[in-house]
């Protein structure tokens, strides 16, 4: 860890961040921001820090202080590259402190990070746990299937927080706040609550990197990851589609390709 | 505060039949919003579109609902309607109460619950509609011909004629398509030659037109009024501005035994060659997969004998661009393959030709001069067997349809024939003779009667050959119930028309519908047969339908009058149906300017009095945008919204179902 | 070893026993194991189908019951008619081939190699009606332009001549009722056949194999025929390019002497 | 389940399912047009809203639908390579492809979101495929019967 509160250090005394976002040493593991280079000592980071400081990348409190950097593991490394490939995160504006584990892998801009990710990380991929609990909803009946959803939505109380957490919901203007037309209910209530949380799910699709912020950060602990992950791994089987890895590329909703499959299509 | 009009449609019984139509106007007057609802037999009449009209002026209708046919039938005459009486037409909709139920269900209880759901979302809709103004983009008045056969020379002519400039595209080397390889003309018989090369020279020589042979589209951008075409011009390896059309070099050419496409492979071309006599532009061009130059680099003899060093060993395709406003598509037909009948000796025998081989062995120009020789041994056929219907009307192996111009042009070869050849019999096989047409029926049976073709009603079973040579042909004579056998010297098949190959991908590239068949789908069956579902681009020809001459040409004069009328306004009139973005909810992750198949979502700077950027968002191009409305599903954020479908008007929709 | 389902039929138990003895012989050779259906019964071929509609479609069905419970998923037919009645139309699960689809799948099992004997025979291949005609029936080949029989015809060292009665009717079942007719239509397959240049006529079906070869008999004998003109089983000639023994194939049980065809005779 | 649903639902024959189709303007609504002009019966229970292009398309909408008491949605447009828009349908495949993964996960199947291709020249598929859904959905019953995606009765 020291080399990372050295390198945090150094970036604020040469003035190459204005910011430098990482996790304090308190318990939980809270997000810290080092405005001073005396601050950094002050930083930490293991296995516990859940939380995608890349989402702050989003909010107009950090974006007023760019350039800032960020304490970043490979699953946030990835969710800034995804970022600049959206135009959310400008050349030069955001540094990544990449971390894995208790090992500082260096600072690198958006390119450099996807050439780690390419080079130490290309086969990242959800845990076999999860993909197993995934299976095995799927092998349930269709019924059962929304029984399992009935009973975990119904815990929702639409707090948003899995938004607040998620570097992939940046929008100013979330579709759940837009009111004429109003397409979800806000009430925390059945329909609203699937359509919530099914649609944040799908917005994610082609652009989660797994992190699991949005389901650590959910008070009510709901599954969320089930959804994030069944969408990754079709997104990846049929489309190869391996978000982060690229700054370059083009958003998986919103380009195509002519023999996509449509064996379901009648 | 709305103030609907709803107005159902009887359409004589065709909706009253099975909609209970007074019910339906009942209910819609109990609809929110909703002032009037009346029903009467023909909305679309006169008296039926001054009731509109009336409404809207004294009920002060902030919006219409006309319960009726298709919107792709009467859309835009109710529109229209609505506008004379000051309502923006864009406040009136329709909802479809004939194609999608009166006509489908047959039980009144269901038909007219249907129709009252279908007014109640058409009502539903309407209360949101905004008014919109139709969007103006100015047009390049030149024309883009594709296909220089009859159908597009004729198109092409009738454009320049028009004052209006003109792009023709031919992929071979010469205009004229297939009917340049016809001997004679049916029901005239007039030779076709001397009706159609006069044409040809004009359309070459005309200042309004710009030739285009042995060229291809190569790719599309933009739209009706603003289409940019990239043409690719094939390498001739002949410069056109220096070869006189000497001939030298093609009489000199070593290379000698090439069939000829245009004699059907029965003549011979060299590897440099100009298609036919009469080519228009009279240059040859090198068919590089024979020329031993361009092969091994050995010979080089065209280039020697050239006088004027016109030769281009070097040349390269060309990739041309050019802006037109209107597109006309005449892409022809070719014959279907008869290889796929087994009976029919499966493409082996020599003696069993198609139609264009018998066209070219009875054309003056032809290979044999116009003499009928049997290409297997170039003996005069003492027996000829025509038989119809080879690939039409039979949907195991061939086509489901009617190949249209077999009937007429079988009974022209057997007259031709008999012409050439008087002791010869010739003996037609039919299904049926549909000879409909100014003078057809006639000209079948003088080929019956007065030049004693023998006409039987039936299948041919199968053609075997002997060894004598004589091809023995069975078959059913089903009017008189019992099979014949019949030796004959020569079979000439009339083989089914298909679309040319290669003409999906045209159609693809223009954005233009084909039916299963490959041919191209017109905008409606009756009423726009010239158009298509892609505005801007007509059709011309057997490409849209088999279609003989004086039809093809009919057809390219439509086609041709469309264009002129489309270049008739310096802008022209579009839907108003684009996209808008919400600058200030737009994230700007770009997505919509990934998906937009016209590049009409853009980057957008916004900036302050400065000039400094504050912050990039995206933003559409009225002039590019077609409203497809991919840009706005694609917004997480419902930030792109589609005029005309609105995601209030369909929130709307669904909420009144 | 492969083991497929075997339904000899009635003929290949009387006139058509070379086709048996040569089927068999091939197989073995091949080292394919045929297992006959167990209390097999006629298929009502030629003479059902035209008195008793139920008769017809109970008879085949039976056998096909039998071969579904005694667990066979592949029966052979080597009767061409036998073949067409199986197969009619039936929609269970056990999959009907006849002689040219089973010598096809030796020859890419690899009998090819097996067959060391280079015949040099110029051959009519002869489908008749039964292995031409019925488009679900023989599928996977023209009937208006077979060629079921090529492959392993040229596998067999010969050359299959292009020639005019390859699915023209022999007279079939009228063999016996109406066989003036039969004379004249065998005659007019020989004289083609002749004329092509044939040393022999290669078919599979019995039927037309005793139409061909018995009648040919009165043929000769009224001078209606120039000369004798052998009459082969496919089987019986791969069986003679195997090498195996003439009369092991059933060839001296044929009333057109054929054994000559072999080189050096026998 | 969901038979065991339908069964003990009361008097199933009377179930007349809701089905909500949302169809392109130039391929599956002139689609539909022919099976009118074809006079081609199909089942009643269908309503169809019109977008210009399946790439309008939001799934959204789908879930609208399911909300407001549809038991089946369809969603049709033209054939590949033959979107009047070039690629909007090629947009809307690879949406769907995504989509229908995630509500099957979450019990929404094949028995209730339906995907085809009709293009203006088949009016017969069109009509086919219609009473081909309407009969499926019978068969899997009201999808009110239990999702969390339904509007609470």
């Amino acid at each position: 860890m020291k080399a990372l509160r050295e390198a945090a250090e150094k970036l604020l005394r040469e003035k190459r961040v204005s910011l430098v976002i990482g996790y304090e040493g308190r318990k939980g593991r809270p997000a810290f921001f080092a405005a001073k280079p005396e601050d950094c000592g002050r930083l930490a980071y293991d296995a516990s820090c859940r939380q995608n400081l890349a989402a702050y990348l989003g909010k107009p409190e950090i974006r007023a202080r760019l350039p800032v950097a960020l304490v970043a593991p490979p699953a946030v490394l990835r969710s800034i590259v995804v970022m600049s490939a959206e135009s959310q995160v400008a050349p030069g504006q955001v540094l990544a402190l990449a971390v894995d584990g208790d090992s500082y892998l260096g600072t690198f801009d958006a390119a450099g990070a996807a050439e780690l990710l390419r080079a130490k990380y290309s086969t990242l991929a959800p845990e076999p746990a999860l993909l197993e609990r995934v299976q095995g909803l799927l092998q349930k009946s269709p019924a059962e299937r929304a029984a399992f959803w009935e009973a975990e939505f119904s815990k929702c109380t639409r707090c948003y927080a899995c938004r607040a957490a998620c570097p992939g919901c940046y929008c100013s203007r979330c579709i759940v706040e837009k009111n004429a037309p109003q397409w979800i209910s806000t009430a925390a209530l059945g329909h609203g609550n699937y359509t919530w949380n099914v649609m944040r799910a799908f917005h994610q699709s082609g652009r989660c990197t797994l992190c699991g912020a949005c389901e650590a950060a959910c008070p009510q602990g709901l599954p969320l990851m089930l959804l994030n992950a069944a969408l990754d791994r079709e997104a990846l089987e049929e489309f190869g589609s391996r978000p982060g890895y690229d700054p370059e590329a083009k958003p998986l909703i919103g380009s195509w390709s002519a023999d996509d499959d449509h064996s379901y299509m009648r | 505060m709305a103030r609907i009009g709803v107005f159902i449609c009887h359409c004589g019984e065709n909706i009253g039949r099975t909609v209970d139509c007074a019910a339906v106007s009942a209910a819609a007057a109990k609809m929110p919003g909703v002032v009037v609802g009346v029903d009467y037999k023909y909305m679309c009449s006169d008296p039926g579109q001054q009731m509109i009209r009336k409404a809207i002026i004294e009920q002060k209708l902030t919006g219409v609902v006309v319960g009726a046919c298709s919107p792709r039938m009467h859309e835009r005459t109710f529109r229209a309607a609505a506008a004379e009486a000051g309502l923006n037409p864009y406040l009136l909709e329709m909802a479809n109460l004939r194609e999608h139920c009166s006509w489908v269900h047959s039980n009144q209880a269901e038909a007219t619950q249907k129709a009252i759901d279908l007014v109640r979302v058409m009502v539903a809709k309407v209360r949101r509609n905004r008014a919109l103004r139709p969007i103006r983009v100015p047009v390049e008045p030149t024309a883009l011909v594709v296909g220089g056969g009859i159908a597009g020379i004729q198109a092409a002519l009738d454009i320049a004629a028009g004052g209006k400039k003109v792009v023709l595209v031919e992929s071979g080397p010469s205009i004229g398509g297939h009917m340049a390889r016809l001997s004679e003309t049916f029901p005239t018989l007039d030779c076709s030659q001397c009706i159609l090369t006069p044409r040809m020279v004009e359309a070459a020589s005309h200042p309004n037109i710009t030739l285009m042979t042995y060229s291809e589209v190569a790719s599309v951008e933009g739209f009706v009024g603003n289409f940019t075409v990239t043409i690719r011009r094939k390498a001739r390896y002949v410069d056109p501005a220096k070869c006189t059309g000497c001939g030298d070099c093609f009489n000199k050419c070593p290379i000698k035994k090439i069939p000829n496409e245009f004699d059907a492979g029965l003549g011979q071309r060299r590897a440099i060659y100009v298609p036919f006599p009469q080519a228009v532009p009279n240059k040859p061009v090198i068919d590089a997969a024979h020329c031993t130059m361009l092969q091994k680099g050995k010979c080089g003899l065209c280039a020697k004998v050239c006088p004027r060093g016109a030769i281009d060993y070097q040349d390269q395709d060309r990739l041309e661009k050019v802006k037109v406003g209107a597109v006309v598509l005449a892409t022809g037909f070719q014959l279907w393959d008869h290889a796929a009948y087994g009976e029919y000796g499966g493409g082996r025998l020599r003696d069993v030709i198609d139609g264009f081989a018998f066209e070219r062995l009875a054309s003056a120009s032809g290979p044999t001069g116009g003499l009928i020789k049997r290409p297997s041994d170039g003996k005069e056929p003492q027996t000829v067997v025509f038989l119809q219907c080879c690939g039409s009307r039979d949907d195991k192996v061939g086509k489901k349809y009617c190949s249209k111009i077999c009937c007429m042009y079988t009974a022209k070869h057997a007259m031709l024939y008999r012409h050439k050849v008087y002791e010869g019999r010739a003996v037609v096989f039919y299904m049926d003779v549909r000879a409909a047409g100014k003078g057809y029926e006639e000209f079948v049976r003088r080929a019956i009667e007065a030049d004693g073709a023998e006409y039987v009603r039936g299948r041919v079973s199968r053609i075997t050959r002997r060894r004598d040579g004589k091809l023995v042909v069975r078959g059913a004579d089903t009017l008189a119930g019992r099979p014949v056998t019949i030796e004959a010297d020569l079979v000439v098949l009339a083989d089914a028309v298909v679309p040319r190959p290669g003409s999906e991908k045209l159609a693809q590239l223009f954005g233009v519908g084909y039916d299963q068949d490959g041919f191209y789908s017109e905008a409606h069956p009756k009423l726009r047969p010239v158009e298509t579902a892609a505005a801007g681009v007509f059709l011309a020809g057997a490409c849209q339908a088999p279609k003989d001459i004086p039809e093809t040409v009919s057809q390219a004069s439509a086609a041709a009058a469309k264009v002129l009328g489309l270049f008739a306004k310096p802008e022209l009139e579009r839907e108003p149906v684009i996209a808008r973005v919400n600058r200030t909810t737009c994230a700007h992750c770009r997505a919509c300017i990934s998906a937009c198949p016209y590049g009409a979502a853009k980057d957008f700077d916004i900036v302050d009095r400065a000039g400094k950027v504050l912050r990039a968002v995206a933003d559409v191009n009225e002039g590019l945008c077609q409203g497809c409305g991919t840009c706005a599903s694609v917004c997480r954020s419902h930030s792109v919204d589609l005029d005309g479908f609105t995601d209030e008007q369909i929130h709307a929709e669904l909420n009144a179902l | 070893m492969k083991t497929l389902g075997y339904f000899p039929g009635c003929s290949l138990e009387g006139g058509g026993i070379e086709l048996d003895l040569s089927v068999r012989a091939i197989a073995k050779a091949a080292g394919v194991e045929l297992r006959e259906i167990e209390d097999w019964n006629c298929c009502g071929a030629s003479a059902a189908h035209s008195l008793n509609h139920f008769l017809a479609v109970a008879l085949p069905y039976r056998v096909l019951a039998l071969a579904e419970s005694q667990g066979l998923s592949e029966v052979l037919a080597p009767c061409a008619a036998c073949f067409s009645r199986l197969k009619g139309t039936y929609q269970g699960g056990v999959r009907i081939i006849n002689i040219n689809e089973f010598m096809a799948s030796l020859l890419e099992a690899g009998l090819a190699q097996k067959l060391t004997r280079r015949l040099g025979l110029k051959v009519a291949a002869y489908y008749g009606c039964l292995l031409s005609r019925g488009q679900d029936i023989v599928t996977g080949d023209d009937a208006e332009d077979p060629k079921g029989m090529e492959a392993a015809i040229r596998a067999a060292g010969c050359e299959a001549l292009p020639w005019n009665s390859a699915n023209e009717c022999c007279g079939g079942g009228f063999s016996m009722s109406k066989t003036g007719s039969v004379l004249d239509l065998s005659q007019a397959v020989l004289d083609e056949a002749r004329a092509a240049g044939a040393d022999a006529i290669v078919t599979g079906c019995p039927m037309c194999h005793s139409n061909l070869d018995m009648r040919q008999l009165e043929l000769v004998k009224r001078r209606r025929v120039p000369g004798a003109l052998p009459i082969l089983y496919l089987s019986e000639l791969l069986g003679l390019a195997a090498g195996l023994e003439p009369a092991a194939l059933g060839l001296d049980r044929h009333f057109i002497e054929s054994r000559g065809l072999v080189r050096g005779g026998v | 389940m969901m038979k065991t649903e339908t069964s003990t639902a009361p008097a199933p024959a009377a179930f007349e399912p809701r089905i909500t189709a949302f169809v392109c303007n130039w391929c599956t609504y002139a689609g539909a047009d022919l099976a009118g002009t074809s006079r081609l019966q199909y089942a009643s229970n269908m309503r169809i809203i019109k977008l210009p292009c399946t790439g309008r398309i939001d799934p959204l909408f789908v879930l609208k639908a399911f909300e407001n008491g549809a038991d089946a949605v369809l969603v049709s447009g033209c054939h590949p390579g033959d979107c009047h828009y070039t690629s909007g349908n090629y947009h809307a495949r690879r949406r769907w492809t995504l989509f229908r993964k995630l509500l099957a996960l979450t019990g929404i199947g094949d028995d209730r979101l339906f995907f085809s291709w009709v293009s203006a020249a088949e009016g017969q598929k069109f009509a086919d495929l219609v009473n081909d859904v309407t009969a499926k959905v019978r068969k899997a019953g009201p999808f009110r019967a239990a999702h969390p995606g339904r509007r609470a009765s």
